[in-house]
């Protein structure tokens, strides 16, 4: 099981690319400017992932999205994404 | 000199959430900085740029400040031409509520005019 | 015509510097003049003396200082967005208690006023961004 | 009527931005990495921009796709790109 | 010590154009530097990135050598595992005939197979 | 757990950085060891001597330096990606003929070998990207 981390936004190849390799167990943490992804008017870029996404708290918090996120996303802070890093197999980075 | 269509000397177009980058920071400075020399700005808050509005923004995790203090001194710098792009809005699902400021929504027909009637576009 | 160009992009990282630069000299050949190319965000690299790129690649750093020398094109480096990336003249560095500098003539450190200035002033501000 | 210069693929923010900011009779240029909008199978992604729509022969050139691109693409080397910018009152860079 | 499913060490994902940026070249020069040291290097081409492999590339306009002398590298360095995103040759209008060195063609499952499979992976 | 990090994106102008700097500390503080920082394409610009950014705002090339020393943890430079973009060590420097110096001690400019090493020795290796 695989930890894919993607800091850009939902309408970019990097998100459609970080989601096209994910495979069926891995797990996708939203970090910097992938929490815009975290809104539920984006709940539908996501199709598939329910259960396996993360939003980094702290990086919801700096841009006024934390609260504002949609359920079933569940939020971590650093030392989340570290025990996620620990969890997983292996990283890989989608910018 | 200017004709009745001509809403100033500035387009300053933001096209980047607060945080992530630099472009938002940079841009803004460019606006101030032409405001602080008596230039009419205009910015656009266009695609993720539109986030910069939204309220209850905070610093980032190592203390960054972010740019939302900056939205707050653009009256004193008599910038209060705000427009944003409505796609943005209904695709982050924001209304004007949530916005830090008052920005007038337009749609991709005003955005074209709004880029002829300025003496220069700055794009961020 | 009086150009402007705005360049917004790193060299090596990006192909913009190289953009810009071949557009700068087929301006210039058309009989226009540039009146400054303004470095801004990562831009601001195009100024970094000590840049060594392999010899069998083009040097953008030298490039610029050769065109603005040849042209009497000034080179003008945001001050504010150059101290951030590591982008100091000596006297900036002085300023900042640091040794030794990495922006030399005829690069120069100048505020943004003096891009909104070159924008209104010329007839065209072309911008090149990564 | 503006010179909008477009650096980047089609399935980019920037791409869709550039095209929802043209004016009736704007002109598009693609340069760089944008000119992988001058191909074939990537022309629906420029509606309504016939006979507008310009490409850099350089950069068409180093990617191999010279000769490669869509009909009705309007192929300028870097004096016509000049040449553009005097015609079009302004230019607008979208990267 | 490794599992039949086990492709070798590295996984290098090029996911830019030749000539608009380094990306291409520093996720090259990655692998090259990898396979020197005798590890087992798989390539895989994904979204632009696909477009490196397009026959006919030349010097930048600036003289700048671009990727493809790099690719005709490979062989020598016995990098020959090349894998291209179905949906990128689909998308770009491209077929084997068009490219450079052949490529095999994966979609979304194998590719997650190979992320899977691979002890390193690095993202360009 | 032991703990690789590849940065691949320049301070100020990304949030990597911070990014990048903070997960570090993270995993310090779980009481995991970081065997080394790999700085590539513009992450190079994290080595960087001569940044002054303002005062109210994190100073990244300091909080490397200050993490690695007070980890000891290796704070690898690749050395092709650092000389194109201007960042030389005295020894490099005088290796391609230019006075002063843009990259220091803890920072050390190596080769891209150390990132297969980094990686395939570590348990984990996390990139942060521009």
């Amino acid at each position: 099981m695989l930890l894919h981390i993607l800091n850009r936004a939902p309408d970019t190849p990097a998100c459609r690319q970080a989601l096209s390799a994910l495979g069926p167990a891995d797990r996708l943490l939203l970090i910097e400017d992938g929490v815009i992804g975290a809104l539920p008017a984006q709940r539908a870029a996501f199709p598939g992932v329910e259960g396996r996404l993360y939003a980094l708290h702290e990086d919801l918090e700096a841009r006024g999205l934390l609260g504002r996120h949609a359920d079933g996303i569940q939020v971590v802070d650093v030392e989340g994404f570290v025990a996620l890093t620990e969890a997983c197999e292996r990283t890989v980075s989608w910018y | 000199m200017h004709d009745e269509t001509h809403h100033g000397d500035l387009l300053v177009i933001l096209r980047h959430a607060p945080h992530g980058s630099s472009w938002l920071r940079e841009g803004l400075d460019a606006a101030l900085v032409a405001a602080a020399f008596e230039r009419r700005v205009t910015l656009l808050f266009l695609g993720e740029g539109a986030l910069a509005l939204l309220e209850g923004q905070g610093v980032g995790p190592m203390g960054q400040k972010g740019t939302a203090p900056t939205l707050a001194m653009l009256e004193m710098y008599d910038i209060d031409r705000l427009l944003v792009e409505e796609r943005a809005l209904r695709d982050y699902g924001l209304d004007a509520s949530m916005l830090l400021l008052p920005a007038r929504p337009v749609g991709a027909t005003e955005m074209a005019e709004e880029l002829a009637a300025h003496s220069l576009v700055l794009n961020f | 015509m009086r150009y402007a160009i705005l360049l917004l992009a790193a060299p090596y990282s990006h192909q913009a510097s190289h953009s810009a630069l071949r557009f700068a000299r087929a301006l210039l050949a058309r009989g226009h003049t540039l009146e400054g190319v303004f470095f801004y965000h990562e831009g601001v690299h195009n100024a970094a003396r000590l840049a060594a790129p392999p010899q069998d690649e083009p040097h953008l750093v030298d490039g610029w200082a050769a065109l603005g020398e040849a042209h009497g094109v000034p080179l003008q480096v945001c001050i504010a967005a150059a101290l951030r990336r590591g982008l100091l003249d000596e006297r900036e560095a002085r300023r900042h208690g640091k040794q030794g500098a990495s922006v030399e003539a005829p690069f120069e450190l100048t505020g943004l006023g003096q891009l909104v200035d070159l924008g209104l002033r010329c007839d065209r501000l072309i911008t090149f961004g990564p």
